[in-house]
């Protein structure tokens, strides 16, 4: 019954993380950035939708407002930073500690407008409780994460292989020379790449606060646990890393029956280094 | 080198510069974590202090003199905390200091006796806290107070089946470790205990591996994210009690319906109705408890000033704490008394009902 | 009479491609040996696996009757191979004399230990060290540009410091990456005169080429390589009349 | 006088960490954000052998120091194996991994709570009780710190190290492991860290996880970024700068309840405006 319940709630946890996997992986696959202000991006979905609640929009408004504002933001970073990084053919220890600096500045516009404090949604509806298949209780809120999460993968999967701009993007992660000499445009694709990126992260942005309340500082721990996930799932591959996203929520979840709880997040991290260590290219990753 | 020089000469230019000491005004820190997780907190604090000296300054002062608090952001962080310390002592020569949290207040603790400057803590509740220093003083009981009441309560309630679930910090650990200790020496037996981040809401694998112990009552121990774990027991459908101590007067959880039926301790600290309208006028926000305690633990210092300055007698770090002691009786928000460095304050038990915190005792630690 | 350098059978696959394929060939002590073929070869690809760059999937290669099969490539510099790249990789922000010296072997205070505790033994052999370095530069014609910046150096002079930079590592058997390409008619005329220079100091050679004329001059052995495999060994006037060989390398557009 | 001196104090405990950060990051090319983690450990045995009272102040810093290096091996290894952007990610996980390890192994490092009373550093039996005499001990670590990171700089390893972050097959191809040289950058880089820990658990005599979290192994990083990488005046001007950030922005007038978010604010600035504008830092190298 416990171990049912908390294998539901892992499927949960796991689906928004996966759409944060596949959204940086996205990035990561084509850009070769390694995106850490991405976890700003996500903070702020949240925020902005529930601004727009606060003063009364209804709720599918809210949740396009916060995607717009992202796509805005993404392709933002991309143009005004990424692209002039590389323009003066910054290393990518130069872009990544320029990430990081964006994440920094997010986090802290949001903490200065918002303030630290934790805040809550006020959608009933979202806490309304549903009993699925045995005992095991599942919110609206939960539902819906798994729905949308579901939706969004199967978006970026026809996406990515049933349209033009999806395939000039892969074409473009595979080979960035190749894909220059046959006129692609790589920087243009850059900024298509991250305004989608930051849209598709918007969804666990503002559907997971809804469940857990939005803080500021709160978006580095998922973008971490999702790296691990694309890196674990062998970057470039969508369902890897969705998959591999389902598979360490559940890790984390379910290593509750074994271990005492504080150990937990401790023992992915040490599994994934580990791992590292023995198969760095990822399980997914067609072997050499 | 050149560049050593060069910045260096800058450096330090500036850092004088902002060392211009001003004369005539009654000048006290605050060091409190302004930035990082514990912001929320800290930003409660200090609007307790800010608003309690506009209050007293717009009241002509204390005994003519200007009042200032200087604030200094720690983050939480002892290092940080120290550097502040130094500051303030050394360059704007304060007499007493505001500190919360745990881990800072320890850290500066050995300074204070060293240096006999005043500390006043009104926020954090470890039980070490109240021997650390003969300089630090508590204007609340530790948390091995509260959880020695809760503790009594429970057991003549009849729930001697415990389980816990606490944040895995210093406040956190400290509530745990004092329940293991108190729970079974009032006659119960603790089932299973539970971690969680501090920061991170998602309780529900904590809550859900609590239950299965099958607890007739569980004690939380956490400070942020309280509505949400309220929300998520509610959800999961769970029924024994939940007991707490005085964090869980949250408005916002004691307001939401999944808390009904919560029991907690009570550290009584009551704000008049028309200043939590004068505080919300001014701040947007109501007077939440932090923002109460430091407006006490304010009062509480202005009326030691008032009385040394009155007498004539310089205000140190010294005099502050001797006068203190000799006041020892103070009516701000509430009545306290200093018997050791550690306020004896009463304690309530209240249980959340139809959104409100009712009381439904009195009780005390000894 | 055991080969100076052999690989027997080596092969090399990439993905599905093979670049060696079941490649064999021996050179001879103190003479210079040509590395011809179209682009593609293998030519490259061969040096990477003498040099330890590359493991091969099969085959072998041996150097004075020893087996280098496994071997990390500091222990072939060792053994006493050493290589130059077509793109040069000269360490662009160090001076050409540091270029230099960061390649020559076993010098005091190249790890931190000997470096913190005994730095003034560090520094006498630091300067007995440089001697020997601009002694080189000057042996290919660099020493007036000892304490230049690589990256203000001509393509002419970085291509004479990268032979420095090989001849530093001490090693006897020098494998070049198109010495030649690139450079204006005398800078050439100046390299061939090295390279000769060089095999009079006792050094065998074996220089990938492409410019014919080149070859013809300085080759004592060409070895032409297709497809991963060798095609014919011989003098150098024998491989360029080989009308064969020449459709193979100029793809018939002579 | 006593805030300057605690100020020298910890700057000079954070120029020894800003040494090992840039030796790591700067100079080896190994983006490492777990520097911190080792700081602790550093910190974490000092205090042990201190609070025990199982040897005083110097041999207690030397096994701190051996440890830190060993472990720093350990840490950067896979550095070595995996490609660059991968090992950041490894080195995140490496962080919060080690704050688990402090947070929750409360037998060893007093868990979440910190472990208060450490006593003062002492010297051939005398106790470092006053501010003063810990500034001198700690001034003089970064003295030491500063003199070995020049004298490495200076000899063939300095140049190999160089020369690695510019090409390493070249380097290979000239017949030097770079493995080795790696190897014994990361050792030198944890011997540092280890004993800035060991001068910050006596200087405080009270640590806790917090001073050893990603935080702050972010600080360090902005430290050498600002400073600028690669140098050894970098790696001084870095601390003493960001340290006396906080204190310098009390000079611009912002409200409070945003004041603190602001500074954080001005780091990130700090770090957008120096990769796109002065990636050398302000005294440093090119990254």
């Amino acid at each position: 019954m416990l171990a049912l319940q908390l294998l539901c709630n892992g499927i949960v946890t796991g689906c928004a993380l996966g759409i944060v996997a596949i959204s940086f992986s996205f990035v990561y696959s084509t850009t070769k950035i390694f995106h850490v202000a991405h976890a700003g991006v996500y903070t702020l979905g949240g925020y902005v939708a529930w601004s727009l609640l606060a003063h009364g929009f209804p709720a599918p408004v809210a949740f396009l407002v916060a995607v717009a504002a992202c796509t805005a933001l993404g392709a933002l970073i991309q143009t005004g930073l990424y692209a002039r990084l590389e323009r003066r053919r910054a290393t990518h220890l130069v872009v990544l500690i320029a990430s990081l600096g964006v994440l920094a500045v997010i986090q802290n516009i949001v903490a200065a407008v918002y303030t630290a404090n934790i805040l809550q949604f006020d959608l009933p509806w979202g806490a309304k409780v549903f009993t699925v298949v045995g005992n095991v209780r599942l919110t609206v809120t939960q539902l819906l994460t798994v729905v949308c999460s579901l939706a969004a993968y199967a978006a970026v999967m026809w996406f990515s292989h049933g349209t033009i701009l999806g395939k000039q993007i892969r074409a473009v992660a595979s080979n960035p020379f190749l894909a220059e000499i046959t006129r692609l445009r790589p920087r243009r694709v850059h900024v298509y790449v991250m305004a989608i990126a930051s849209a598709l992260v918007c969804v666990p942005g503002v559907l997971v606060p809804l469940d857990f309340g939005l803080q500021p500082y709160n978006g580095i721990t998922p973008l971490l646990t999702a790296t691990i996930a694309m890196i674990a799932g062998g970057v470039g591959s969508i369902t890897g890393a969705f998959v591999l996203a389902i598979v360490i929520a559940e890790l984390q979840n379910m290593s509750l029956l074994f271990i005492p709880g504080e150990w937990s997040i401790g023992i992915t991290f040490f599994i994934f280094v580990i791992f590292m260590l023995f198969r760095p290219t990822g399980l997914f990753a067609a072997a050499r | 080198m050149r560049h050593l020089l060069r910045y260096g000469i800058g450096l330090v230019a500036v850092m004088l510069a902002v060392t211009g000491a001003r004369a005539d005004t009654v000048r006290f820190g605050a060091i409190l974590p302004l930035t990082g997780p514990g912001a929320m907190i800290g930003t409660q604090q200090m609007r307790g202090i800010q608003f309690a000296v506009d209050k007293a300054n717009a009241a002509g002062g204390v005994h003519g003199n200007k009042i200032e608090v200087l604030f200094e952001d720690n983050q939480a962080k002892p290092d940080q905390s120290i550097l502040s310390f130094n500051k303030l002592v050394d360059l704007e020569h304060v007499p007493m200091i505001f500190t919360a949290y745990s881990g800072p207040s320890l850290a500066m603790a050995p300074l204070a006796t060293r240096k006999k400057i005043l500390l006043v803590n009104a926020g954090a509740q470890a039980d070490k806290l109240a021997t650390a220093s003969p300089y630090l003083v508590n204007t609340l009981p530790t948390i091995g107070d509260e959880v020695k009441v809760i503790s009594k309560y429970l057991i003549s309630e009849g729930k001697t089946k415990g389980a816990i679930l606490y944040e895995n910090d210093a406040a956190g650990i400290a509530g745990r470790d004092d329940f293991v200790k108190y729970f079974p020496e009032a006659g119960g037996t603790i089932l299973s205990q539970e971690p969680a981040q501090f920061g991170q809401t998602d309780y529900r694998p904590s809550l859900l591996k609590l239950a299965d112990a099958k607890p007739q009552v569980m004690l939380v121990s956490i400070t942020a994210g309280l509505l949400q774990m309220a929300q998520q027991y509610k959800q999961l459908g769970m029924k024994f009690t939940v007991a707490g101590t005085t964090f869980f007067a949250d408005p916002a959880t004691v307001a939401d319906p999944s808390s009904e039926g919560f029991v907690h301790t009570q550290v009584r600290i009551d704000a008049p109705p028309e200043l939590e309208a004068e505080f919300k006028a001014k701040y947007g926000v109501n007077m939440e408890f932090f923002v109460r305690q430091y407006y006490n633990a304010t009062q509480i210092v202005l009326a030691v000033a008032d009385k040394l300055l009155s007498e004539g007698k310089p205000l140190t770090g010294q005099s502050m704490h001797d006068e203190l002691f000799t006041i020892g009786k103070f009516n701000g928000l509430i009545p306290l008394e200093f018997k050791s460095n550690t306020a004896t304050v009463p304690l309530d038990i209240d249980v959340m009902k139809g959104g409100k915190d009712v009381t439904i005792k009195q009780m005390s630690a000894d | 009479m055991t080969a100076y350098l052999q690989a027997s059978g080596v092969e090399v696959s990439f993905g599905g491609l093979k670049a060696l394929n079941d490649c064999s060939f021996t050179i001879q002590q103190g003479r210079i040996t040509c590395l011809v073929g179209p682009n593609g070869a293998g030519k490259t690809t061969i040096f990477n696996v003498i040099t330890g760059f590359l493991r091969p999937g099969a085959g072998s290669v041996s150097f004075k009757g020893q087996t280098l099969d496994g071997w990390k490539p500091q222990a072939i510099v060792a053994a006493g191979i050493a290589r130059t790249f077509q793109n040069l990789r000269l360490f662009v922000d160090l001076t050409a004399v540091d270029n230099v010296l960061a390649s020559l072997p076993a010098q005091a205070g190249e790890e931190p230990v000997s470096a913190i505790f005994r730095p003034f033994h560090v520094w006498s052999a630091q300067r007995r060290r440089r001697e020997e370095a601009l002694a080189i530069l000057d042996r290919v014609g660099l020493s007036a540009r000892s304490g230049d910046f690589v990256r203000n150096l001509s393509y002419g002079e970085q291509k004479l410091l990268i032979i420095a930079r090989v001849l530093a590592t001490g090693a006897e058997l020098l494998l070049l990456d198109e010495p030649a390409s690139g450079l204006s008619a005398g800078a050439l005329e100046g390299v061939m005169t090295l390279l000769r220079r060089l095999q009079d100091d006792g050094k065998t050679l074996l220089v990938v080429e492409h410019n014919t004329r080149v070859v013809q001059k300085i080759a004592d052995d060409v070895l032409f390589l297709h497809q991963g495999h060798l095609m014919a060994q011989g003098s150098p006037e024998t491989i360029v009349n080989d009308p064969a060989l020449a459709e193979i390398y100029f793809g018939g557009a002579l | 006088m006593d805030f300057w001196l605690s100020y020298l104090t910890l700057a000079s405990i954070y120029v020894l960490l800003g040494l090992s950060t840039n030796l790591l990051v700067g100079i080896a090319g190994i983006f490492s954000v777990s520097q911190a983690a080792v700081f602790g450990v550093g910190a974490y045995i000092v205090a042990f052998f201190l609070m025990n009272d199982v040897m005083s102040f110097l041999p207690a810093l030397a096994i701190a120091a051996v440890c830190c290096v060993a472990l720093n091996i350990v840490l950067t290894l896979p550095a070595l194996r995996v490609a660059g952007d991968y090992f950041v990610v490894t080195s995140f996980g490496i962080q919060l991994l080690a704050t688990a390890v402090f947070t929750n192994w409360t037998g060893g490092t007093g868990g979440a709570n910190g472990l208060p009373g450490i006593p003062p550093a002492d010297l051939f039996g005398k106790a470092l009780e006053d501010t003063s005499s810990e500034t001198i001990l700690c001034v003089g670590g970064m003295v030491l710190g500063c003199l070995v990171f020049w004298l490495v700089m200076r000899a063939p390893f300095g140049r190999l190290l160089r020369a690695i972050r510019e090409d390493e097959l070249a380097v290979a191809a000239s017949g030097k492991s770079v493995l080795r040289a790696k190897v014994s950058a990361a050792a030198l880089a944890g011997a540092f860290a280890g004993s800035a820990g060991g001068l910050y658990a006596t200087f405080l005599s009270f640590i806790d996880p917090s001073s050893f979290d990603l935080d702050s192994s972010i600080l360090l990083l902005t430290m050498v970024v600002v400073g600028g990488a690669r140098t050894l005046a970098g790696s001084i001007i870095g601390p003493f700068l960001l340290l006396a950030l906080p204190q310098i922005l009390t000079l611009v007038e912002i409200p409070t309840t945003i004041a603190a978010a602001a500074r954080q604010l001005i780091y990130g600035v700090l770090l957008i405006v120096f990769m796109l504008f002065r990636p050398q830092g302000l005294a440093g190298e090119k990254l």
